[in-house]
């Protein structure tokens, strides 16, 4: 099986996983959906031989963030099909933005693709953990401690948001 | 000693004033504004002993701006102006009680500041942060402490304050434009620009909407009346005795040499529309029910000319417009005290509810009388001399414009009498007048001393004038 | 020393001012008169002093220069004084009948309560009046020319409590001041022309022909602007009508400003600047013309009036007309001369009335006098003397003064000299007119007046004994063919004016005015002796007689054509321009207002719509910044 | 395997992604569920860090990787803040549904 396969059937399912995603009428499903979209680009890193995003994405991604969101339709109780009837208005400004933006970003990219493919490979290790290791904590120490300092502030920003409130005499 | 010292003293002059709490304000402010005023005249010695005060520092590399200030004698005229104005404000107002006087004293001495920054600045930026800061204490000089109906204040005062924020937003552009050529906003760089016609002609135009609102020249000056007429005293007196000075300073001292051709060309298009200041301002003043408007349309009319002296780009009539604004600078304040001593007593501004009062205190008639004269520019007071070099200066351009011009003369001498004749004159008012106090007189003394002894021996003003005016004629005419 | 003199002579009446000002309400009214009195007298002494100098040493006239005053770009204005035979003279009658009036209003104001005060302003106007005449240079002349306004605005509206009298002082210094401004005008042509406006400068610049062949446009503006100065100043058409409402001041102020002095400064002026004038014939012409209308104007309108200081008042206006008819004619030194005896016998009469007036407890309407000879004779006495003058009849010193002028005019242009002539026999008859009605016949007023009718003290008196003495003698200045004043002046002038000579045109022309003086007198005789009539009250007044009791309703037409006009426009500008700026102004704030309340709509709080927004707009700059 | 882009070629990425981002924001545009809206945003997310994985690849550059980290860790914690508020938001008004949410209407 040639990579062009592989990458041929994970493309098909990442898409076909996404656009399920959005238009599944029930949350869980559409949860479900996603974690499988994420597992295929999961795939798609790893064609890439970036092992460790891979890793990293499928721990992030398809472990914290989608438990994350689980939890919470599980906690509002939103597993029914209970959204409302859009409008034809609306479906069809999505529609229209949707294709506008495909082929505007299409377009872009044709357009830059000479100035793409000029481009030469050197050879190097570039994507080992090893050595994104050593970038990280080199070149992009500080911002990786602020990613650190980001995430705590998030977290604690979350709690304080899903505290109850306490009424206000 | 450089020029900065003076705004030292301001700056924290105004935070002291601030802490010293409501009842000492007054105090510590007189002394500050004093203070402030005899750092001014040191500055002049040092001026006159040929000692330069002036600093330059760097402050952002990039864009490339320095915290400059040059000091020549026009800029030292002006600052010793503003000083010595601050200072008989400051005094004129102790008879008055206000609320929070602390925050009140505080705003004088920061628009004092920023009036003596304004006319001291070497760097465009420096200029127009100095130029926007003064804006600011007025505002809420006259919106927490004017009188008048709240709402109609806040319309008037706010209408005022965005009038001239917007106008000084085109010069900002312009001063945008003008650092994309020069690299630098300061002032020696920006004169060594040579710049295209159109060039010139669209800088001229910005700068002269920021002006002609702030001078302010027909038909830019609507909110000049209600202002005037809705501020407190105090207020008043700093926006017509010195703020308006800054608009007519910068004209001389950016609009003209910056943009020589465009003011050559147009010249006349700002001469009439100065004219037509005089003119109309005289003769709405001619009707007007209520005294500080009716100065306020007064001052419309002598600062049209002032401006029109300034536009004729000749050292003349740039002399009488620095000695007119200086001579106009404490004629006006005169004038405005004397609204506001009347307002103390019948608390009122209505001229229909004055009259009588020379009656009752013949000695605070005459000062006014004195005062009245000066500003109508009778010879022997300083306002003739400057009166005396822009009309000159303008019938030498051409003589319609002297002789439209000159109408002050008449109509100003026409509505200043009505004036007088009504509040001063007739029949002894229905109300009582209490005498001047020692301490509201020793202002006007002030005010008439000076008046009448510029009037009569000029020299030393313009002495101090002349280089710095030749120098700018010499820079308009360079092309 | 002749610097420290000339500075006394100019602050002597300023210490006056000011010792008046400060100290005058404690100092009490003895000593207010006295010092107010006693400066101007010390002016008067120095101006002696200045007299006999330029009479031993004619070609040197003194200059005082005290400092710079104004700088202009091509030339600077100093502060400095020039007391020539010209300024010396005026001086000279200035401080003298200057000290008189002020002696006579020691009496005169004694029980008014702000006595000090008149005093101070009188001698202001004094000071100024001086700073005027001996000032070096037009600038100046214009702070004396403007003291001198406002000093009459004071003055006029020293009784401040009546708003007619401001009324009339505000009336009086507005006109002045429209002349003010033409003088100022004709100063800048002045000083545009011949680069300076020191009268030395300028009088050399007028005899350098090249400069003049190249300017002679621009200089008949600048004589014309300054002659219109001199219309506001000196009461001529069109800018008179202050004069007669100026009378409301007291009398002594009438006498001192609006008779014998003030007002002829327009005369002073001119002739200082005669050089100018010669080389604008065209203007000339035009002061003569103006001149005469107005001697004829005024005359006529005094011919009717009933109030005995209005009568002064258009006499003087009308005798002004006189002088301007001989400056016109070029005859500078005739006008001069008609200055000086106008001034004696002017005033006399104006002090006279006065004391008439403080007879009568402030009756001013002769309607209502009457038989006063014998009660007030010495009154009587110099008025007579005055009234002979100012009517030409022979030997008195109006004869010898109005029969040059009129000789000049016989000798340029018949028609002005008829004019003038009729204007001469108006004149004897309203004054005679004037003396009949009060002090002939029989007393008019209440019996209350008529019991406490006295003769003034000696205080008025005696000033009235000495301008009636210089009334009389005063022709002997300058008799025809042997001239003292003519020989004086002569330095002033380049080309000498010489005297007519007394041949058979003078005495028939002396004839012919004396028999019109005569004529005037008679039919006044006639009409208030003969017939006893008194002029009816003013409802019942008909015909021209009315108009011209109504001074040919100029003041009303000057109503309906400036001032009502004026009020319209201010009051449109008020309303309209001022409220349409002003709206204008907002309405940039309504503009923004409405692009708010339009653009609000577009938050509309639907998330997808903004999602929409957003899309689209990023696709646009993405077609922007990529695709084109 | 030297460089996968040499038997797949970067411009099928490109579509890919392209595809993936669009999907996304239809999501967004086409869903009321406040959730849904989310998990959309994420494919958008996921579509653009592939895409710099891709040209990672293609540049030999770590740097792109990098980058992707940092994306993921500002997901991760604009996912916790986010799912926060919505769990707010719920609690006040019982619905997630976005339409109900007009207070800063104009």
């Amino acid at each position: 099986m040639s990579l062009l396969t592989i990458f041929y059937i994970l493309a098909a399912v990442t898409l076909a996983t996404g656009f399920m995603t959005v238009i599944s009428k029930n949350p869980i499903h559409s949860a479900i959906y996603l974690v499988l979209c994420f597992f295929s680009i999961g795939g798609h890193y790893l064609l890439f031989n970036a092992q460790f995003l891979a890793l990293v994405h499928i721990i992030v991604y398809a472990g914290a963030i989608m438990v994350l969101i689980l939890f919470t339709i599980m906690l509002m109780n939103l597993n029914k099909e209970n959204e409302p009837i859009k409008s034809i208005a609306s479906v069809l400004a999505a529609v229209v933005a949707f294709a506008l933006l495909c082929f505007v970003m299409l377009a872009v990219f044709i357009k830059a693709m000479p100035q793409i493919e000029n481009y030469q490979s050197s050879g190097q290790d570039y994507q080992s953990i090893k050595v994104l290791g050593k970038v990280l904590l080199n070149e992009y120490m500080v911002p990786f401690e602020f990613v650190s300092i980001l995430l705590l502030v998030a977290m604690i920003g979350a709690v304080l948001l899903s505290k109850k409130q306490k009424t206000v005499e | 000693m450089n020029v900065s010292i003076i705004l030292i003293i301001l700056l924290f002059g105004a935070l002291a004033t601030y802490f010293a709490g409501d009842k000492l304000a007054k105090t510590v402010a007189l002394v500050i504004s004093l203070a402030s005023f005899v750092a001014s005249v040191a500055i002049l010695n040092q001026h006159n002993a040929g000692i330069s005060s002036d600093f330059i520092y760097k402050w952002i590399s990039n864009p490339n701006i320095y915290l400059a200030s040059k000091v020549d004698g026009l800029a030292i005229a002006m600052m010793l102006l503003t000083t010595a104005l601050t200072t008989i404000i400051v005094w004129s107002s102790f008879a008055n009680q206000f609320k929070n006087a602390k925050g009140f004293y505080a705003l004088v001495l920061f628009m004092s500041f920023a009036m003596v920054g304004t006319f001291v600045s070497a760097d465009a930026f420096l200029y127009y942060i100095f130029w926007e800061l003064a804006l600011i204490p007025i505002y809420f000089i006259a919106l927490v402490w004017g009188n008048g109906d709240v709402e109609e204040r806040k319309r008037a005062i706010v209408k005022f304050f965005i009038y001239t924020l917007a106008g000084s937003l085109f010069m900002l552009t312009a001063f945008i434009y003008l650092f994309s050529k020069a690299g630098s906003l300061l002032i020696d760089e920006l004169y060594l620009l040579r710049l295209t016609e159109q060039e010139q002609f669209w800088i001229f135009g910005a700068f002269f909407l920021a002006y002609a609102i702030k001078i302010p020249i027909f038909p830019f000056h609507t909110w000049q009346a209600n202002t005037y007429q809705l501020s407190p005293s105090v207020g008043t007196m700093l926006l017509s005795g010195i703020m308006l000075k800054m608009g007519l300073y910068s004209v001389i001292r950016w609009q003209l040499p910056l943009a020589p051709l465009a003011a050559k060309t147009y010249m006349n298009i700002f001469l009439v529309l100065s004219i037509i200041g005089v003119v109309y301002g005289s003769i709405v003043a001619l009707k007007q029910h209520n005294l500080k408007k009716l100065l306020a349309y007064s001052s419309l009319a002598h600062v049209g000319l002032i401006a029109a002296g300034a536009y004729t780009l000749s050292l003349d009539g740039l002399r009488g417009a620095v000695l007119q604004m200086i001579a106009h600078g404490f004629v006006v304040v005169g004038l405005f005290f004397a609204a506001e001593i009347i307002e103390r007593r019948l608390n009122t501004q209505e001229i229909a509810q004055m009259g009588g009062i020379r009656i009752l205190d013949t000695k605070f008639a005459s000062m006014f009388m004195i005062v009245m004269v000066a500003s109508v520019g009778l010879p022997g007071t300083f306002n003739f001399i400057g009166e005396f070099s822009l009309l000159y200066s303008l019938y030498n351009v051409d003589i319609w414009y002297a002789v439209i011009g000159g109408t002050t003369i008449i109509l100003g001498a026409v509505y200043m009498l009505k004036m007088f004749q009504n509040v001063m004159l007739g029949e002894a008012n229905a109300k009582p007048f209490a005498a001047i106090t020692l301490q509201e007189s020793l202002v006007f003394v002030i005010i008439i001393a000076v008046l009448l002894f510029f009037g009569l021996y000029p020299k030393p003003i313009n002495d101090l004038i002349t280089p710095a005016l030749q120098e700018i004629v010499a820079k308009i005419n360079r092309v | 020393m002749e610097k420290n003199i000339a500075l006394v002579l100019v602050l002597a009446p300023f210490f006056g001012f000011l010792f008046n000002v400060f100290f005058g309400k404690k100092a009490g009214k003895t000593l207010v008169g006295l010092v107010g009195t006693a400066s101007v007298l010390v002016s008067f002494l120095s101006t002696l002093f200045f007299f006999s100098a330029l009479n031993a040493n004619p070609s040197q006239p003194v200059v005082v220069d005290l400092f710079q005053w104004i700088s202009l770009e091509k030339f600077n204005v100093n502060f400095s004084f020039l007391l020539d035979q010209l300024s010396v003279l005026w001086l000279l009658f200035v401080t003298g009948i200057g000290t008189l009036i002020h002696l006579y209003s020691i009496s005169y104001m004694h029980d008014d309560e702000n006595m000090n005060k008149f005093f101070a302003y009188l001698n202001l106007f004094v000071f100024f009046m001086i700073m005027l005449v001996m000032g070096s240079n037009l600038v100046i002349l214009f702070i004396g020319w403007e003291g001198v306004g406002l000093c009459s605005y004071l003055l006029i509206g020293f009784w401040y409590k009546n708003q007619d009298y401001n009324d009339a002082a505000k009336k009086a210094f507005i006109m002045n001041r429209i002349g003010d401004l033409g003088l100022l005008v004709g100063l800048f042509i002045v000083a545009y022309v011949f680069g300076s406006l020191d009268y030395k400068v300028i009088s050399e610049g007028a005899y350098n022909t090249q400069l003049v062949s190249n300017n002679s446009g621009l200089i008949a503006l600048a004589a014309l602007c300054l002659f219109i100065g001199a219309t506001g100043k000196s009461a001529q058409i069109p800018l008179y009508t202050w004069l007669p409402d100026a009378m409301a001041g007291p009398t002594p102020v009438s006498a001192l400003i609006h008779a014998a002095t003030m007002v002829t400064a327009g005369i002073f002026m001119v002739t200082r600047m005669h050089f100018l004038f010669d080389l604008a014939p065209q203007i000339l012409d035009l002061i003569a013309i103006v001149g005469a209308a107005t001697a004829v104007l005024a005359a006529s309108i005094g011919l009717v009036q009933n109030d005995i200081k209005k009568v002064l008042a258009y006499s003087t206006v009308s005798q002004l007309g006189l002088m301007f008819l001989a400056l016109g004619l070029g005859a500078y030194e005739i006008a001069v001369f008609h200055v000086i005896t106008h001034a004696f016998f002017k005033a006399c009469l104006f002090l006279g009335s006065g004391s008439v007036i403080h007879a009568l407890h402030g009756e001013q309407d002769m309607r209502n006098m009457g038989g006063l000879r014998k009660v007030m004779p010495i009154t009587f006495w110099t008025m007579m003397i005055s009234t002979l003058a100012i009517s030409g009849i022979f030997p008195l010193s109006g004869f010898w003064s109005k029969d040059e002028i009129l000789l000049t005019a016989f000798h340029s242009n018949i028609p002005l000299w008829i004019v003038g002539s009729i204007a001469s026999i108006m004149t004897a008859f309203y004054m005679f007119r004037l003396m009949y009605l009060t002090f002939f016949g029989e007393f008019r007023g209440t019996e209350e007046q008529k019991h406490h009718l006295h003769e003034s003290p000696a205080l008025i008196t005696f000033p009235l004994i000495v301008l009636a003495i210089l009334a009389a003698v005063g022709g002997l200045i300058s008799l025809p063919g042997n001239s003292w004043l003519n020989h004086y002046l002569a330095p002033l002038f380049r080309k000498a004016h010489e005297a007519h000579h007394l041949d058979a045109t003078a005495y028939a022309l002396m004839a012919v005015a004396t028999v019109g003086a005569l004529i005037g007198i008679g039919i006044a005789y006639s009409k208030y002796i003969k017939k006893q009539e008194v002029p009816v009250q003013d409802a019942e007044m008909k015909g021209f007689a009315s108009v011209l009791y109504h001074k040919y309703y100029v003041d009303e037409a000057y109503d309906v054509v400036v001032v009502t006009p004026l009020k319209k426009l201010s009051h449109f500008f008020r309303n309209y321009f001022e409220v349409a700026f002003s709206e204008t102004v907002f309405a940039f704030g309504k503009i923004a207002n409405a692009i708010g309340t339009q653009g609000k709509v577009l938050q509309n709080g639907s998330v997808g719509f903004y999602l929409l927004a957003f899309v689209i707009g990023m696709a646009s700059i993405l077609v922007y910044l990529f695709l084109v | 395997m030297e460089n996968i882009l040499q038997a797949i070629g970067i411009e099928n990425y490109i579509f890919l992604s392209v595809m993936l981002f669009c999907i996304g924001a239809f999501g967004v545009l086409y869903r009321r569920n406040a959730i849904i809206m989310f998990m959309s945003i994420e494919i958008m997310l996921n579509a653009v860090n592939l895409l710099l994985v891709a040209f990672s690849t293609l540049h030999q550059d770590a740097e792109g990787q990098v980058f992707v980290f940092f994306s993921m860790a500002v997901a991760a914690a604009e996912v916790a803040v986010g799912l926060a508020i919505l769990v707010s938001i719920f609690r006040n008004t019982g619905s997630i549904d976005i339409d109900n949410l007009k207070n800063l209407k104009g």
